[in-house]
């Protein structure tokens, strides 16, 4: 036993009794190392189709319906009334790959769905983390666009959010990806917005439909297409010619009058943004309220908790749980730090005042404000972050001179 | 017969670390995968140094790896005849092989004091050119707009679109207003961290035209590897010309025509 | 065939000696109190040993899941792919973060600080100088079972809400402190803190353990230059940590009241990250950084230390030949000790750190090269004149020199803070710290655990399947990580999810899909290591006491040794590196034997 | 050792265990074949025959519908709201108490209810052009439920010296309203189910409305009672039932009733005579039917 270090004949022995075993643990390891994930997949509303009180075999139609009308995500579908072009959706669908010209494919998933989610519900991996949470597409409620509050955005709003990014938000600027990519990618958009109109349109038809619990949807063209998708479609389409008429900024008064009069207004009782931005404008007036999105979280699970048919509840719990972000109250913006989440063009806050901000407390001013007073509220509120104010001592660092 | 086989098959095998390892730096050029084009003044010094660097550790390098391959090939137990040398070592060696690697690094670190103090010491005196504050998942930049200073109503604001004039020295402010960022230029050998609560000077001279990534080397989160900038190089006119358009964008009260719109907002 | 190498007078000892702890009465207690709450220092040792090759298994594992997503950025993942079945496989970003981050924490507070000190450590310091266990049996108990709830604070930090620790294995504040800035840096964050802080409990047990032991339980004639380089290592290594860790673990505290207790050390005021309320504010993120690597540079050379020591001792061994400059080797690591205190800086380049100080740093850093030199150059020496055995453990203690050599000198680029510049934070670094951490102490370990492996289990490890496992591994590492050098030559940064975006990187998709192929190779290539282990553990071919004819204490004590080690009290006559010492009968002279006239007038011509 | 050995299959075991653990539904698994069939039947030209409904024949006389509704539970003291806003202005001349369920202390008379009918052929009246006044004072609507035409001009108000915005949920109509000030809102769709009305100045002011093409349309008042005249008679009219805190799905108020069938989605038919005032008489609404 003290001899050499090679004991020759057990190596012999041992060399030939192991590649059995080895080959068997590599195997092992092999077959772990395939294991298939299932193709990504559209998730169903379930906080609406919960609401609606839909059954299991309901919700299945409901898929059943969608997946004709608009496809998986790997393979979407475009309908021609929806209007929306094929080929850019397929750009941007689909697993992150080059296809053989090596144009990059899939750009959804690669830069939006690990937060807005593949369905386009605000609920990737990441939603939870973030504040504000990603939009959800599904309502088709977008914030930020040149058209009036009920109107849908343009074509050319989308391409500047994606551009510019949402400032003081996690939506970064894609400003550096190509035009087409851009553009694909807002078409995509549309296509999970439209998609996510419909499934709620549809689930809330079964409330509409005549009085038995296993009631089915009609599967005919004229419900699918022409009740129910057409307009929506149309809407999308109409929001081109829908984009608000800017009068021209008054001319005849200076800018530092211009101010002043903002400034009462802002302060007065006929435009009111005191109340909610605060005398300070630092967004800290009404500040416990909620946006379009969260409300409903909150007020179904206030329903929720109200009723006592014990199943139902049960379910809604689930969902409330796996398929809502916790509610979060949307402060009124801090105007002292010159961050403007939709744009800091004079054009941009115009549109902000006029129209409100749909889906937020932000109520529009039209028809109570003057355009001219919109435009001297436009230039008072792009003065506030430069406007020294002694009672901000303690919010010094915040204001843009140091930080932005 | 057969263990001297084994011995010499190991031996080449550790020769083939420094054959491939040369090898690899002798290819990497050709193949692109070498230092990214330098288009700053102060670049050639880094690189220069980088290079001079290469050449004196490859030739340890080389050195060392061929004398353990070429004790390995000849001192095989089942080649060599005899006992081993028996030596316990040279204090002349020790002395040897201390002093000249002492000196070498002394002197490279001397050698190499200048090149730092150009790019992070030697400040130029003038105001800031641009203010670049990193942002949870992006560069924000602000210019200091006609009055030449930051902080007032008339400055102009961006994203992730840098634009630096040419051949002349630039100031930039380095600021972040979340967590620890790195402003990463490889092709004006920039980097330096943005370190939240701290204005951070950055400065160089770009010698050629052209647009380039803006890297976040630093990790930042979750959306770290998202953190891309562009940063373009342009001649004074240019930068000026651009400068304004984009200060006539930023105050715009009209829109601009549809398509004109899309095309804008890119 | 050469003679034993115990006296037959010895075996009569042997026979006289009461052999305590292996006597076969059974019991729920006896079974806990021999393997489980075991104060002999064997079986911590060796527990120290499994549970660290297990951390190891997860480590590469986590690494393998970071290279897929940099070799094929948001392509469904095989098996983690189901944690994301929704998004049809492809992994989130965060979780990237998350991954990377544990798997340098895993690698290093896991496995290689306690498979160096605590396995190696344990197992061989009383057995090399003599003594019959620790001078704190309990302590040293406790420094293994205080590892668990470290294992078990980074294992469930896996589990809670956002993830695991998300901030890199270095945590910088803000991103570590505050809570809102990343889903890693919720609970996942705490606990790592937490983890951290038992690991560094537990070393700090150990070490004060090894100095006391090493200083006042060496056996009759063991000078402390006759000791052999490991424990010379261990020593060093002991001592650093000693006086490193308390930074660490105050700052580690710190760090936890900025995020449970809104004390503001590390973020400065009004820091709104991610939209949250801005804590109070008032600290330096700079802060951090200092304390860390003021810990954490004197900890890569705790990392790198004993396999230093472990490689000189396997490397004297097969080259049959004495250690090339006993004394210099033992001042460089002193050398390496004491320069590892004022270098710190070097990792702060970049960070904004007054430039001023990045020269002194710099000098600092150039000269601790030199030690490393020194050393490399005296394992040349050993070998030259030698005989070589081509054993598995000589053929990875080799590699050890031959890889370590690479790692030093990318080093220095690093150390140049003009070319830092360019390449900090890119890959450069990441293949110069995998050189000296993989390639250098992993290749290092396996060396010791091919060589110790008689010694431990009293079986030695089949040498074929090693080599094959050596060769593959040698291989597929180079192939891993040598292209790094010149992907950080790009510029290519760390720790980006995907970097092809990126128009100066989009070209290397293929050198990184390239890379993670060797990864996986590498990876499946330990199932070899894994099999051949626990195989050998209970069939492979017994071993003597001294399988490799070698001279160190150890392997005078039977393999296993039985509690209490040695069945006599050994008495040292010499060095541990008297190998072919001319005139005598054998080609290797045990610290053990008694003096002998040939021997004592070779050594004295010798210097 | 046997211990150690133990270790990796704990820890595998835990990974496997925990990771594969997320508490989210399954989503419903879609049928290829039938979405095959769907989708052929649906791209291509437009169905061609325009099927038009009302097949039924109809009468040309006008009836009414009217009757009771009373609360057979307890309805407790209403909640008093939370007023943190404008203070010196809201509650002060009469404290705000919530009112999703008035019941009138002595009728025992359940307000608020809402019957409308969900298709009918003929309307009598056209849509007035006289605006409905929809007033807000003290911070409060006047009116806490009401029904309008599509297309009838609404005034909404503000009688209160604070400013207050109105947004009328699904809608998107949200104004600010200036104080003594006003605006006109005309409703242009119809809405299914009453929709919420608030003011985000004031989170707690809350009312309800609904908008009918045809208008009819009753809002049961302060003793319960209600009534629709004009209704198109000898047409099988079918009604539905709301209430805001009913536990039926959107609000929907199913009732228990002899002669008139009563369905789960809140729901009954009738056919009406010429000239018929039918009266449903008293309607109890059970406690179980009214959630918190």
């Amino acid at each position: 036993m003290h001899g050499t270090p090679m004991h020759t004949q057990r190596t012999l022995m041992t060399m030939f009794g192991k590649p059995s075993c080895l080959l068997v643990a590599m195997a092992l390891v092999g077959l772990a190392g395939c294991g298939t994930t299932p193709p990504a997949s559209f998730r169903a509303n379930f906080v609406e189709a919960t609401k609606q009180r839909l059954t299991p075999e309901q919700e299945q139609q409901v898929a059943t319906i969608l997946l004709a009308m608009f496809g998986t995500p790997d393979d979407p579908v475009a309908l021609p009334e929806t209007g929306l072009d094929e080929a850019k959706l397929k750009l941007c669908a689909g697993p992150v790959r080059s296809d053989i010209v090596g144009r990059k494919n899939g750009l959804y998933r690669e830069h939006c769905a690990h937060c807005h989610g593949i369905t386009g519900d605000g609920m990737g991996p990441t939603a939870a983390f973030l504040n504000p949470y990603p939009r959800d597409y599904r309502p088709g409620v977008f914030k930020f666009k040149s058209t009036e509050r009920s109107d849908k955005p343009t074509h050319a709003d989308l391409v500047r959010i994606l551009h510019n990014g949402i400032a003081g938000t996690s939506m970064p600027s894609f400003a550096l990806l190509s035009e087409v990519q851009v553009d694909a990618l807002v078409e995509y958009v549309k296509y999970l917005s439209m998609r996510g109109e419909t499934e709620l349109a549809l689930v809330r038809q079964f409330f509409e439909l005549d009085d038995d619990a296993q009631g089915r949807l009609p599967e005919t063209r004229e419900f699918l297409v022409d009740e129910t998708l057409t307009p929506i479609a149309e809407r999308w389409k109409a929001a081109a010619d829908a984009r608000i008429a800017v009068p021209e900024m008054p001319a005849d008064v200076d800018l530092a009058t211009s101010i002043a009069k903002g400034r009462e207004l802002f302060y007065g009782d006929k435009a009111n943004c005191v109340k909610c931005h605060g005398p300070t404008a630092l967004g800290d007036g009404q500040a416990n309220d909620y946006d379009d999105w969260n409300k409903a979280i909150v007020e179904w699970s206030k329903e929720v908790a109200g009723d006592k048919d014990s199943d139902w509840v049960s379910k809604a719990g689930r969902v409330l749980a796996g398929d809502a972000l916790r509610p979060r109250t949307i402060p009124p913006r801090n105007l002292r730090h010159g961050i403007y989440r939709g744009g800091r063009r004079p054009l941009d806050l115009y549109y902000r005042i006029h129209a409100g901000i749909n889906g937020a407390p932000m109520p529009a001013a039209k028809g109570t404000v003057a355009p001219e007073d919109i435009w001297h509220i436009v230039n008072y509120i792009r003065s506030l972050p430069y406007e020294f104010d002694g009672e901000l001592g303690v919010d010094r660092p915040m204001v843009a001179k140091d930080r932005f | 017969m057969g263990k001297r086989l084994a011995g010499m098959f190991w031996a080449l095998l550790f020769l083939a670390v420094p054959v491939l390892g040369v090898a690899t730096f002798a290819i990497a050029p050709s193949i692109n995968v070498w230092l990214p084009k330098d288009v700053s003044e102060h670049g050639r010094n880094i690189d220069s140094l980088f290079y001079f660097i290469l050449v004196l550790t490859g030739v340890v390098f080389v050195a060392t790896e061929v004398l353990l391959f070429w004790f390995i090939w000849k001192y095989d137990a089942a080649k060599a005849r005899g006992p081993a040398t028996y030596i316990h070592g040279s204090h002349t060696l020790e002395v040897v092989w201390t002093i000249i690697p002492a000196a070498t690094l002394l002197f490279l670190a001397i050698y190499q004091m200048n090149a730092w103090a150009d790019v992070k010491m030697r400040r130029p005196a003038m105001s800031p050119t641009v203010e670049v504050v990193a942002r949870q998942f992006e560069w924000r930049l602000r210019y200091p707009g006609r009055d030449g200073t930051l902080g007032s109503a008339d400055d102009l604001f961006l994203v992730n679109d840098l634009h630096l004039p040419i051949d002349e020295d630039v100031l930039i402010q380095l600021k972040s207003m979340d967590v620890l960022h790195s402003f990463f230029l490889p092709h004006v050998r920039i980097k330096q961290d943005a370190v939240p609560g701290m204005k951070i000077p950055v400065w160089f001279k770009a010698r050629e035209e052209g647009a380039f990534d803006i890297v976040c080397a630093e990790l930042c989160g979750w959306g770290h590897y998202k953190m891309k900038g562009r940063v373009t190089y342009e001649s004074r006119a240019k930068f000026d010309a651009w400068l304004e358009r984009k200060y006539a964008e930023q105050e715009a009260t009209q829109p601009p025509a549809e398509a004109a719109d899309v095309a804008l907002a890119r | 065939m050469t003679p034993p190498t115990t006296s037959p007078a010895l075996d009569h000892v042997h026979v006289t000696v009461p052999a305590h702890g292996h006597a076969p009465q059974g019991g729920l207690s006896h079974f806990l109190s021999t393997y489980v709450f075991s104060k002999d220092h064997k079986v911590i040792g060796l527990q120290f040993l499994f549970s660290t090759l297990l951390w190891f298994l997860i480590g590469g594992l986590l690494a393998l899941a970071v290279r897929w997503q940099v070799a094929w950025p948001w392509s469904p993942v095989p098996v983690l792919g189901k944690l994301f079945a929704q998004e049809g496989g492809q992994m989130a970003p965060e979780f990237y973060t998350m991954l990377f981050t544990m798997h340098a924490t895993v690698m290093i507070f896991l496995v290689i600080i306690p498979i160096l000190a605590g396995a190696f450590g344990n197992f061989l310091i009383p057995l090399m100088i003599g003594a019959d266990d620790m001078a704190f049996p309990t302590l040293n108990m406790l420094s293994y079972w205080f590892m668990w709830p470290a294992f078990i604070a980074f294992g469930a930090s896996f589990f809670v809400e956002g993830g695991a620790a998300a901030g890199g294995w270095t945590s910088y504040p803000p991103l570590s402190t505050n809570v809102a800035s990343s889903p890693g840096s919720g609970w996942g964050q705490t606990l790592w803190l937490l983890g951290l802080t038992f690991v560094g409990v537990s070393s700090m047990l150990g070490s004060v353990n090894y100095m006391t032991t090493i200083i006042l339980m060496r056996a009759p004639g063991m000078t402390m230059f006759r000791l052999p380089m490991t424990i010379w290592a261990m020593f060093i290594t002991a001592v650093l940590q000693a006086f490193a860790l308390p930074v660490l673990t105050a700052a580690g505290f710190m760090q936890l009241a900025d995020r449970l207790f809104a004390t503001g050390f590390f973020s400065p005021e009004g820091n709104i990250v991610n939209n949250a309320v801005p804590g109070p504010g008032g600290g330096q993120p700079l802060l951090w950084q200092h304390l860390f690597w003021f810990y954490s540079h004197p900890a890569v050379y705790i990392m790198i230390l004993p396999a230093m020591g472990m490689v000189s001792d396997i490397l004297t061994c097969f080259a049959r030949k004495p250690l090339f400059g006993y004394r210099p080797m033992v001042y460089s690591i002193a050398g390496i000790a004491g320069l590892g205190f004022i270098v710190w800086g070097h990792h702060m380049f970049m960070s904004g750190m007054n430039p001023a100080l990045g020269i002194t740093f710099m000098v600092s850093t150039m000269m601790i090269a030199l030690p490393s030199a020194v050393k490399t150059f005296n394992w040349l020496g050993t070998l030259w004149g030698g005989r070589i055995q081509f054993t598995t453990a000589m053929l990875f203690a080799m590699s050890f020199v031959s890889m370590f050599i690479i790692g030093g000198l990318s080093g220095i680029f690093m150390a140049a803070t003009p070319v830092d510049i360019f390449i900090h934070d890119t890959y450069f670094i990441v293949a110069h710290f995998h050189y000296v951490l993989f390639a250098g102490t992993a290749m290092g370990v396996w060396a010791a655990i091919y060589f110790w492996f008689p010694k431990m289990f009293g079986r030695t490890m089949n040498e074929f399947w090693g080599k094959v496992h050596f060769f593959l591994t040698f291989i597929f590492l180079n192939g891993t990580f040598f292209t790094m050098h010149i992907l950080g030559a790009v510029g290519f940064p760390r720790r980006l999810a995907d970097a092809y975006h990126y128009e100066t990187f989009h070209h290397l998709q293929p050198m990184n899909a390239f890379m993670t192929w060797c990864a996986i190779g590498m990876v499946a290539t330990q199932i070899i290591f894994a099999a051949n282990f626990i195989y050998s553990m209970f069939w492979g071919p017994v071993a003597g006491r001294n399988p490799w004819n070698a001279n160190g204490l150890e392997w005078t004590a039977p393999s296993p040794p039985g509690h209490g080690n040695f069945d006599y009290q050994p008495i040292v006559y010499r060095g541990p590196y008297e190998y072919s010492v001319p005139g005598v009968d054998k080609d290797h002279l045990m610290q053990t034997d008694p003096p002998n006239a040939a021997a004592s007038a070779a050594a004295a011509t010798a210097h | 050792m046997s211990l150690m050995r133990l270790r990796p299959v704990i820890v595998v075991g835990t990974l496997l265990a925990c990771g594969c653990g997320r508490g989210r539904l399954p989503s419903p698994e879609p049928q290829a074949q039938a979405a095959q069939k769907i989708r052929a039947s649906i791209v291509g030209a437009s169905a061609a025959d325009e099927t038009t409904a009302e097949g039924a024949a109809t009468g040309t006389g006008w009836a009414t519908l009217k009757g009771r509704f009373v609360f057979a539970g307890d309805a407790g003291q209403p909640k008093a709201l939370v007023v943190d806003k404008d203070t010196e202005v809201c509650g002060k001349s009469s404290k705000l108490y919530d009112r999703s369920l008035r019941v009138d202390a002595s009728t025992k008379g359940l307000a608020d209810v809402v019957v409308f009918v969900r298709k009918s052929s003929r309307v009598k009246a056209p849509v007035p052009d006289t605006p409905l006044v929809f007033d807000q004072k003290n911070c409060e609507f006047l009116t806490t439920v009401f029904a309008a035409r599509v297309g009838q001009p609404i005034d909404v108000k503000n009688s209160d010296p604070v400013g207050h915005n109105t947004n009328v949920a699904g809608t998107s109509f949200n104004q600010l309203i200036p104080s003594g000030g006003g605006t006109i809102f005309q409703p242009a769709a119809e809405t299914g189910m009453p929709v919420m009305v608030t003011c985000n100045i004031h989170p707690w002011m809350k009312a309800y409305a609904v908008f009918r093409k045809d208008g009819y349309v009753a809002v049961s008042a302060k003793d319960g009672s209600f009534s629709i005249p004009d209704l198109p008679a000898g047409e099988l009219l079918e009604f539905q039932v709301w209430h805001e805190r009913s536990t039926g799905p959107n609000g929907a108020l199913g009732l228990q009733k002899p002669d008139v069938k009563w369905t789960p989605k809140g729901r009954f038919q009738i056919k009406l005579e010429d000239d018929e005032v039918k009266d449903l008489g008293t309607l109890e609404v059970p406690a179980a039917a009214i959630g918190t």
